[in-house]
């Protein structure tokens, strides 16, 4: 296990993180603004650790899922925020052509096989996209991004049995932000050694925490590798806070104030721009310098997302099935028919 | 958690209410009636539901009664059917529909099976309550009509309340049904008002919202809404629709439903449900069985495109029937031989 | 357990083989020919299939190819949609039809929704094999047809085979098609007999597999040789049914089906699965829709009873069209108004 | 944790054993000799230790769900042996009107909330009857009984966190025979520690050797008078063999004959049969007596399974809904509406 760390990699990591703050809090503005599509946003601000130090230990050509609070994650592994933005808004030139919004961003020349809207529903794709990789000899490893909440999805603990027991290049990642929804994860969990509970499966498992990146990168580098090499599927779970509600609305009422006030105080960000400033390889003015960048980028994000276009009506009937057989015949062409008397 | 005795406070019959709270009343009814009813589902607690339905229930009844669970859908469905066999009356919440899927052996193969399988030994009394529909941009996976699932399951009840008072009262009803009831709400009513009037007909009774003799409008849910806006398009143009809500499809009045039809001569079936394979097909294929010897014209289904929900908010609106469509398929069906 | 080089091996194109046998060399074919393709589910390998369909496919392809998987169905045809998403062409398997219930969300909001939810991105090309019906009084929970639930949702092909030909030939059309297939073996029929040709039309195209012009039987899966008996019986007293086989309701043939009744005027469907909301119901509507003005005789639905499947082995038969009930109802479709 | 059993069980665990190898071994003749309904009949020779241990472990009031192979344990429960034989006959006179079968044999009376014939089906309804058992104080305890195989279903999982998050009085005993019908264990479970397992949700847990019907009844009736006094849920694997095949006719061809000749050798009857012969409280003619008492129970189960009748067609529209409402109309009776012009 490598417990090394190059210099670039924990500059990449506060960039990254800074990066995906930026994503999440501007997405948010939109969301209160009502330019955003859909009713419902979750930001993962307060939990950018677990996803650049999970995101930035994968390689090229690996592939992976994730949850509902997502965006994160892909940013990290190189997501275009335009494009993202632009799905997130419900427009064409959106990641999905606006038709699967915020919790259903896919990119499949990144490997992202695609966000999910259903609590551990994205889980055992993974073990699949592992399967080929091993059988096809891809090389490739694939990780299962999703929260604490999953941990209690029958469908999270069929999928790790499955990666174990074929050995397969597959990683499960849970960011435990303490809460699924308003439940907290001891009122929703039995025990709250989920990596216990992974071993009971057969998985190597870990625990860290997410606001420490560096930790998180290392230890999920390890179990990368480890599942790359062969020698069996891995579990880490990420621990952090939540910093924002549910989702974007929701003030979190059935949250104690003194534990949000002390879980907003752990701050991946902060933390790692303490870190490295105190290592002096950082400056303010550095810190700075990524958060004008940052911020540059989500304002070309948002322009994108805001000049492009609604879907045309028509395009509903696509991509139900593959181009090469015709698309659902529209009810009210099958109107026409009936009343024209005509098939 | 616990309360003091609850006063005994009567329900706002006669006034106007959210279809929310015509639900919370509902359940907050029973619950004090009967200490058996209890409450089961994620964020039905402390959360007080996601659209809000259960806020002050864990209040007044306490942990006991009122259960937040784990994200397990499997498992809550499957603990509701264990505690309707052992005395309790469960009302389980899926937060939306869609998630049944993920319950749909302890739905379909279980609760709608077991009375059968076990020779009419025992049934299983509860209600899963879910949040259906379009209207949100909530996306594929959160906006489902899935009403023809259950109805093509012997054994289950389906109830689709599209009125305040239909929310308060299938809702009760449905808590004394000996049988598994899928009760099923739509998410673009929860905020709509309704005077609660002081009683309702029970469940397999269908009403009639709106009477007419050029045609019928055969729907339930939210889609009554937009064929009562259509109707009252259509009457400025001389057009009158029976407006008929059949409120449960399980059981189903298929009498009032063919009476009707076979007075207007004329069907177009409203659901937001994917078309093909869907409700409006049973309704279809039983219109035509028992009025086909009075129908001036084919019956018309206008159902939800067949495809996944699309995010983007154009798509979605454009997906699902709206007062206009069905103003216009309502004319083209008394235009077509004048 | 791995093997030599396959023996360059034809198959038995013009002899007589068992059903069960047609869909294994499918699937060998498809397995020699790309080495994508894989075939994953319970006792698959090993046991060689619950009906025998896979025995020897795990000796020729070996375990990398053949996989046989804990009792998880959920996350089998996960792992299939994953498979399938990143190079594979799983063959997934469900021992019974009657556990989909348990992968529905897999099924039904994945499989189904991958590609639209992702904007055409990327489909999802995998088999959903699983076998259906009655026939072996196997109970409430081994016997459904629920070809209903898939062909309601969109996204999903749905393949009924209902001969040995269509057995092989749609199997492997199935293999090859770049959207998720669910492809329905009836369990009655894994021991029939017939002869293998050696072609067979793609999915979504019906065939007569009997002509006549005094009314239309609709139907596929084992339901088509309980229709030919019939229609046997019917010649004899002068009564010329066509007999249609639908063999794929995803895609549908409506053309034809339109075609015959618009002939015949007469349409009895015969399905075996549950009556309410299923597949006769959609069937029942496609036609009143195409064929308002022709018929002359209401459309008429012959299906499984709206019960639980009974144990029980002259309940079982009972409660699903029988060759003679079928004879029954179209003499009287046909007496009724001379 | 009490280790002291009184000698009453210990001569009525033997007795219920032989009662249930005596049931499965007729219902096995009747299978071959076609006189059962339906095409599979499960056989728990060899796991009587298992159903006797756990059952006898249980009080009246007690309720339970069962697997497919859940007949010994309901003979164990006080189940009537004539209706359970007429209803695998699927007449009438059986528990379920010969609706279940031998997949769904229920009695409401005993307890015993249902056979299931889902692996895993049946799990989650002992939470439910926990819940009602500590809502409602009826201070019974809810066992759940399946196989190994449903060790690998995630409702397993889902319901052994909720049991153990809300301290019901619910046990779970897991039978395992190694097999899931062709799979052995290994090739389905990547950890074999399955005690391990459930302890990751929270449960006390306990493995014991099925072969040895006290240590089994003495470690469930631990768990179970923990679970009723409201300790918390337990689970139990008890380990055995099968000593048929999956189904009365399979001949198991996927496993190795040495390890069935060593499997069938480990017989729990036997066992007991030499303890207690050894310690001078069973001798020889007891023992011929218990057998030959269950014979004459299993013939006269037999005749009456023989004698009953079918049940008539019109039943099939009975018990699917309560009979305050009219039952589904038969589509022989739609058709007649139809064609005769009434509704
Ligand atoms: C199957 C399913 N059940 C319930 C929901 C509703 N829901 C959405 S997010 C959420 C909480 C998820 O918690 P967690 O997995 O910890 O993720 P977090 O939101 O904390 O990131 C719930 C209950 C859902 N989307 N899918
Ligand atoms: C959900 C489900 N999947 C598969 C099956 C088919 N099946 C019946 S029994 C069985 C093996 C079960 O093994 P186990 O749980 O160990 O019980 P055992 O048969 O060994 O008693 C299988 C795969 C089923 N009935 N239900
Ligand atoms: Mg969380
Ligand atoms: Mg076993």
């Amino acid at each position: 296990m490598s417990e090394t760390i190059p210099v670039a990699t924990r500059l990449e990591l506060l960039r990254t993180m800074i990066r995906i703050r930026a994503f999440e809090e501007r997405v948010g503005e939109l969301f209160l603004r009502g330019e955003t599509a859909g009713s419902m946003l979750h930001l993962s601000v307060g939990e950018e650790g677990a996803a650049a130090g999970i995101a930035l230990a994968m390689q090229p050509g690996d592939t992976f899922t994730t949850h509902h609070r997502g965006h994160g994650i892909f940013v990290a592994r190189g997501g275009d925020t335009q494009r993202m933005m632009a799905e997130i808004a419900g427009k064409i030139t959106g990641y999905c052509r606006g038709k699967g919004g915020s919790m259903h961003i896919a990119d499949m020349s990144l490997g992202h096989l695609g966000a999910n809207a259903i609590v551990g529903g994205g889980i055992p794709a993974v073990v699949g996209a592992g399967l080929a990789s091993k059988t096809l000899g891809q090389g490739s490893v694939s990780v299962a991004f999703f929260g604490d909440g999953a941990m209690q999805q029958g469908i999270c603990f069929e999928s790790m049995n499955l990666a174990a027991l074929w050995k397969l290049p597959v990683v499960f990642a849970a960011i435990n932000n303490q809460y699924g929804m308003g439940t907290r994860i001891d009122r929703a969990s039995a025990t709250l050694d989920f990596a216990g509970r992974a071993r009971g499966f057969g998985l190597e498992a870990v625990e860290v925490d997410a606001t420490q990146p560096e930790r998180v990168w290392i230890a999920a580098s390890a179990l990368i590798e480890r599942a790359r090499a062969g020698q069996g599927a891995g579990f880490i779970v990420a621990n952090g806070y939540r910093f924002y509600g549910h989702a974007r609305k929701d003030k979190s009422p059935y949250r104690d104030p003194a534990e949000e006030a002390e879980g907003r105080k752990r701050d991946p960000i902060l933390n790692q721009k303490n870190l490295l400033i105190g290592e002096g390889l950082l400056t303010e003015t550095e810190y700075e310098a990524f958060w004008q960048a940052a911020n540059l980028e989500m304002d070309a994000a948002e322009s994108f997302a805001k000049q492009s276009e609604w879907p045309g009506l028509s395009t509903m009937f696509e991509d139900v099935y593959d181009p090469s057989s015709p698309p659902p015949v529209p009810v009210e062409e099958r109107l026409n028919r009936v009343l024209g008397g005509a098939l | 958690m616990t309360s003091p005795v609850p006063e005994p406070q009567s329900v706002a019959f006669g006034q106007e209410i959210e279809y929310r709270a015509a639900l919370r009343e509902a359940i907050r009814q029973e619950m004090r009636a009967d200490p058996r009813v209890i409450l089961i589902g994620e964020e039905v607690g402390r959360y007080g539901g996601a659209y809000g339905v259960s806020k002050g229930l864990l209040e007044e009844f306490g942990e006991a009664r009122v259960l937040d669970t784990p994200i397990s859908e499997a498992a809550i469905v499957g603990t509701a059917i264990g505690a309707a066999m052992t005395g309790l009356r469960p009302i389980a919440e899926l937060m939306y529909v869609d998630f049944a899927y993920l319950a749909m052996d302890q739905i379909a193969n279980q609760a709608a099976k077991i009375r059968y399988m076990f020779g009419g030994q025992i049934g299983v009394p509860m209600v899963l309550r879910a949040t259906m529909g379009t209207g949100r941009s909530s996306g594929a996976q959160h906006s489902q009509s899935l009403e023809a699932l259950f109805w093509h399951t012997p054994g289950l009840r389906v109830a689709l309340p599209a009125t305040v008072s239909d929310a308060y009262f299938l809702l009760r009803q449905a808590i004394h049904s000996p049988d598994p009831v899928v009760f099923l709400e739509h998410k673009a009513l929860y905020a709509s008002k309704g005077v609660l009037q002081d009683q309702a007909p029970p469940m397999g009774v269908a009403v009639s919202r709106r009477p007419g003799q050029h045609l019928t409008l055969v729907t339930y849910s939210r889609q009554l809404h937009h064929c009562l806006q259509a109707a009252d398009e259509l009457a400025a143009e001389g057009i009158e629709a029976e407006v008929l809500d059949l409120r449960t499809l399980n059981p189903l009045d298929l009498e009032t439903l063919a009476q009707s039809v076979r007075r207007t001569g004329r069907a177009l079936i409203v659901t937001e449900d994917t078309l093909t394979a869907g409700a409006s097909a049973e309704l279809s294929a039983l219109i035509q069985e028992a009025c086909f010897d009075y129908l001036e014209e084919p019956i018309l289904r206008l159902s939800g495109e067949d495809i996944p929900i699309p995010v983007s908010p154009p798509l979605e609106a454009g997906s699902v029937p709206s007062p206009d469509r069905i103003a216009r398929a309502a004319r083209r069906l008394l235009r077509r031989r004048g």
